[in-house]
């Protein structure tokens, strides 16, 4: 059992797919929010492998002492800022503090890593205060991605591989944030202590497989960066 | 720890509670007299919004209130109002959401009341509106104020249908629920803790002011 | 002058059966009315009162009608105002005493009146779980009084009271009720009962 | 689109519900009695747990119940109970949460109910549970089904807390709510709609049943 | 033979009042108990069936005792299973009329018999709210009667019967309270209710 990050579902099952078509083995994925899913593994979840959004959730569960390797950076998120109003979103930055923006949708900086990252851009372009009064701050990225595509808000800072979840008949315009004016969102992964009570072979396995030239190019074909 | 978020989720609980007695208790009335098929699709209609999962239900507000919709866009023009981000917006979802814990009991408990104490009104030259508030209402206290300490504590956690549709605005939407389920995503679990147990303290107070007021309204001169 | 004339289909023990009445009551006069348990004495104070609604029937109360199933007149209870001692009281359980009364009426001297006829001063407090039998069926009646009906309906108002009690209190019901120029129709098992009060009699059967 | 969440949310629904008819009841009589100091504080206190959001109430249980508590060592030890990622923890946890909404309506009801009905069946014999299950339970038959209509709805939607303490594992925990939840988290409307469809459905059709059934109930031979 | 002396502390009327009753019932009689509305009638029923406890006393049935506030002895109403026809009937909304009578009794030929005394058998299936005045406090006597009780109270047990049918009923109860050796005490305000039925009486005042 694999549990990962909401932002990395997706790709996660694409993973899983190929990994049970090389090896035959299946794999049960859960998502949920890093922290959540953090907490739930302390008190006895039956989880085998952790996905987080982050580095911080893994580092924190091995210093604690429920892994059993040291957290590894499966892959690196890219930002994006997206719209399906039709609006063009290729000078954002202009475009943001106009008049006709709408409402801006970020992650929750304090809990998603996302979030963190695009309100790291807007200062960085030193467009936070015009911006902040038209922030709507969501639960998750996930929640950013349902206000952008049911156009709630005018623009939204989520994360790159939502563009290749899409049904290809969906109105949407995206422009990358330059990785420069935010830190890198590293993901990091850990094998945790109750992958020991079952199959731990096929657990360690899967766990490999994540760091494989073959899981590298999946990770990038949606839109991910990795080491 | 601020206290905003608290005053707001006050605020918000009392507001809804005030507007489902308003627009709940004369429904529940309604409800009580003669029942029909219509009456009985209506209530169970009521019924549907807590059978979603609270977030889910947001979704769907979020869908009707976008100023996409139809619904949504009619407000914005002729209301200039907006649902979504907006503490008009919550108000509007906690009542939706709310709004069966406030008619239920109270149309039960209607329905057990014998008609004659209404007949004996009647016959004294009072309107249907002034014996159902001076001797309907008051004669079911007891489930009046179980309706209201419901709607009120459920409002109060509610959280899921705010979360999609108030957007986490400081000051007009980001209520104690947010700021609690915040804290706990956010390891802060004194933060988190403190915000519980004011909540409960202040929750507590109300409930416990609300049964014993309730109490000794029953209670008769000589006991 | 009131002139009653109805017809409703009722079940009793007999099997179904058709409750006919047809009668004037001349003005300010007590008819008391009786008949055996279950053929229709109350559902023929609750017709009139406009609880109940007959299959056929008019009912004119000095000149004006407020019933009539031909023509389709039928006044709802508030507007007729008639004073109905209930069988069973009716009693607000929310009310003291003295609340019931001022429900009916606001006027405070009336009220005092009252609550001295029916010797129910020192209960003046009380709600009506707190009260006896007799005490409950006392307050039935004064509420009924207080509004000062032009029509007023007794099911059974008696049948709690002892015999000086009830005695006394017609002393007081027939002075108030020709203050009022109130015209009396109640219902009664018990010859006795309405000794002294009743002036005309109706039976149903 | 399966169908192992929302047989299994039915399952979660229908077990809950039964539980608090089994404790509810009894205990909403026993807040009916005569009130005193405790009882005003247990009720309450029954009311807390809905003034929390639900996935912190859910962060709160997941705490008592984890094996590394107190409650949860010695529940695993003596009974080799987990109620921690299981099933059984979701029925736990349903049941605090929706424990108001079993008692306080028949409470208030049973409080409205006149005393000399179980008085005549005390003289006649009965027994207080005997008197209560015939003469005073089935005459707040309205109240009563109320009560259980609302349970049993918000225990299907209930969500913050079963994904809290329940994770999402597939066919023991991974209840409708949650399905619809991730289905509108992932972009999925239509397989959500469909969720949301067909609880809905199912749901009205058991509420119908119930007033229709209610209503039959409370109408007398001759009417 | 039933020895009763109780004092319990009530509010009348006149003010703060001791009730007071010291007598001996022998077994199978019938006592009429009488005095002014709101002396204390009901109060002193509800003692007798274990309803209500006074300050002191003792109450000895058939050489049992069932309180002795002296001795700390005070029986459950359950376990006095006294036969008690409520003023107000304490009828149960829920059940029919020969649901009542199961209730109290599974003895289907007694229940059969009792409807058949109370003119009660075209109404089986009715429910109390259904029911006139005259019929609910039929059903309240037959249900008190169907458990066959040792002590019979009955609070204004007769007055929403009509004469006729009042008489009918005293001839069958007579009978019927010889068979079940049943001792029974009854509150009425009427000399003529209870004539040719109460042996003895006794004046509460
Ligand atoms: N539940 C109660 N609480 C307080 N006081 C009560 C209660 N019931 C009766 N009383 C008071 O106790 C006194 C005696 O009442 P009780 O019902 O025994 O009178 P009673 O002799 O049966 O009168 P009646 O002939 O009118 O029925 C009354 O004055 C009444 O006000
Ligand atoms: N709510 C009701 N629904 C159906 N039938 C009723 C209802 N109330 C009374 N009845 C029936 O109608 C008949 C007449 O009832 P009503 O109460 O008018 O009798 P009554 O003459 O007042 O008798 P009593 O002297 O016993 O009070 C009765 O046989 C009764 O069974
Ligand atoms: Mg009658
Ligand atoms: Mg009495």
């Amino acid at each position: 059992r694999v549990a990962v990050a909401a932002n990395a579902q997706f790709v996660l099952k694409k993973l899983a797919a190929d990994f049970q078509k090389k090896t035959g083995i299946a794999v049960e994925v859960i998502s949920g929010a890093s922290g959540k899913l953090a907490v739930q593994i302390k008190n006895g979840a039956p989880y085998d492998i952790f996905l987080s959004a982050d580095t911080e959730f893994p580092q924190n569960l091995y210093t604690e002492g429920f892994t059993l390797s040291k957290p590894q950076i499966y892959a690196m998120g890219s930002l994006i800022v997206c719209s399906s109003t039709g609006a063009d979103v290729k000078n954002w930055k202009s475009r943001i503090t106009g008049k006709d923006a709408g409402k801006v949708a970020i992650a929750n900086p304090k809990t998603a890593p996302y979030g963190k990252a695009a309100e790291e851009a807007l200062n960085y372009y030193k467009i936070y205060q015009p911006v902040s009064q038209k922030l709507v701050v969501a639960e998750s990225i996930s929640q950013v991605n349902t206000y952008v595509l049911q156009r709630v808000v005018g623009l939204g800072f989520t994360t790159q591989s939502l563009v290749y979840e899409l049904p290809a008949s969906q109105r949407f315009s995206w422009q990358k944030v330059d990785p420069k004016s935010y830190s890198p969102i590293e993901q990091g992964a850990v094998l945790l202590k109750y992958a020991k009570n079952k199959n731990y072979v096929n657990n360690k396995k899967f766990y490999d497989y994540l760091f494989s030239a073959a899981a590298n190019a999946i990770f990038r074909q949606f839109g991910y960066t990795t080491a | 720890m601020e206290w905003t978020p608290i005053w707001l989720s006050l605020k918000l609980a009392a507001i809804t509670t005030m507007i489902l007695m308003l627009i709940g208790i004369p429904l529940a009335y309604w409800l009580s007299r003669r029942s029909s098929w219509l009456k009985v699709v209506i209530e169970a209609i009521l019924t549907m919004p807590l059978v979603l999962p609270p977030s889910v239900l947001g979704f769907y507000l979020l869908l009707s209130f976008s100023p996409n919709s139809f619904f949504g866009r009619w407000l914005l023009e002729y209301f200039n109002l907006s649902l979504v981000f907006s503490f008009e917006g919550l108000v509007v979802a906690s009542v939706i959401y709310s709004l069966p814990f406030m008619v239920s009991p109270v149309k039960s408990a209607l329905a057990h009341l014998p008609a004659s104490l209404a007949e004996a009104s009647y016959t004294m030259g009072k309107s249907k509106l002034h014996t159902f508030y001076r001797v309907q209402l008051p004669n079911i206290k007891s489930s009046l104020w179980t309706a209201i300490v419901l709607t009120f504590a459920h409002t109060l956690g509610e959280f899921g249908v705010v979360l999609m549709i108030g957007g986490r605005l400081e000051g007009s939407t980001k209520v104690a629920s947010i700021a609690i389920y915040d804290a706990v995503d956010n390891n802060q679990y004194h933060e988190a803790n403190m915000y519980s147990l004011i909540l409960f303290a202040i929750t507590f107070v109300i409930v416990i002011l609300v049964f014993v007021f309730n109490k000794n309204a029953m209670r008769g001169p000589l006991e | 002058m009131i002139s009653i004339n109805i017809q409703k289909n009722i079940k009793t023990y007999k099997g179904r059966y058709r409750l006919t009445v047809a009668d004037s009551f001349p003005a300010g006069s007590v008819t008391k009315v009786y008949g055996p348990s279950g053929i229709g004495k109350t559902t023929f104070l609750r017709i009139i009162a406009g609880l109940s609604t007959p299959e056929q029937g008019k009912i004119v109360v000095h000149g004006q009608t407020w019933l009539d199933t031909a023509a389709g007149i039928n006044m709802s209870p508030q507007e007729r105002k008639a004073g109905f001692v209930f069988q069973d009281y009716a009693l607000f359980p929310n009310m003291t005493v003295r609340e019931h009364l001022q429900y009916a009426s606001t006027d405070e001297l009336l009220i005092s009146r009252l609550l001295t006829m029916g010797r129910m001063e020192s209960f003046d407090s009380h709600k009506p779980q707190h009260l006896s039998g007799g005490q409950q069926q006392r307050l039935a009646i004064l509420r009924a009084l207080a509004q000062r009906p032009k029509l007023l309906l007794m099911d059974e108002a008696f049948s709690a009271l002892d015999d000086e009690l009830r005695e006394d209190l017609i002393t007081d019901l027939k002075i108030i009720l020709k203050e009022f120029e109130t015209t009396t129709i109640i219902v009664s098992h018990h010859a006795q009962e309405t000794l002294g009060f009743a002036d005309r009699s109706l039976k149903i059967d």
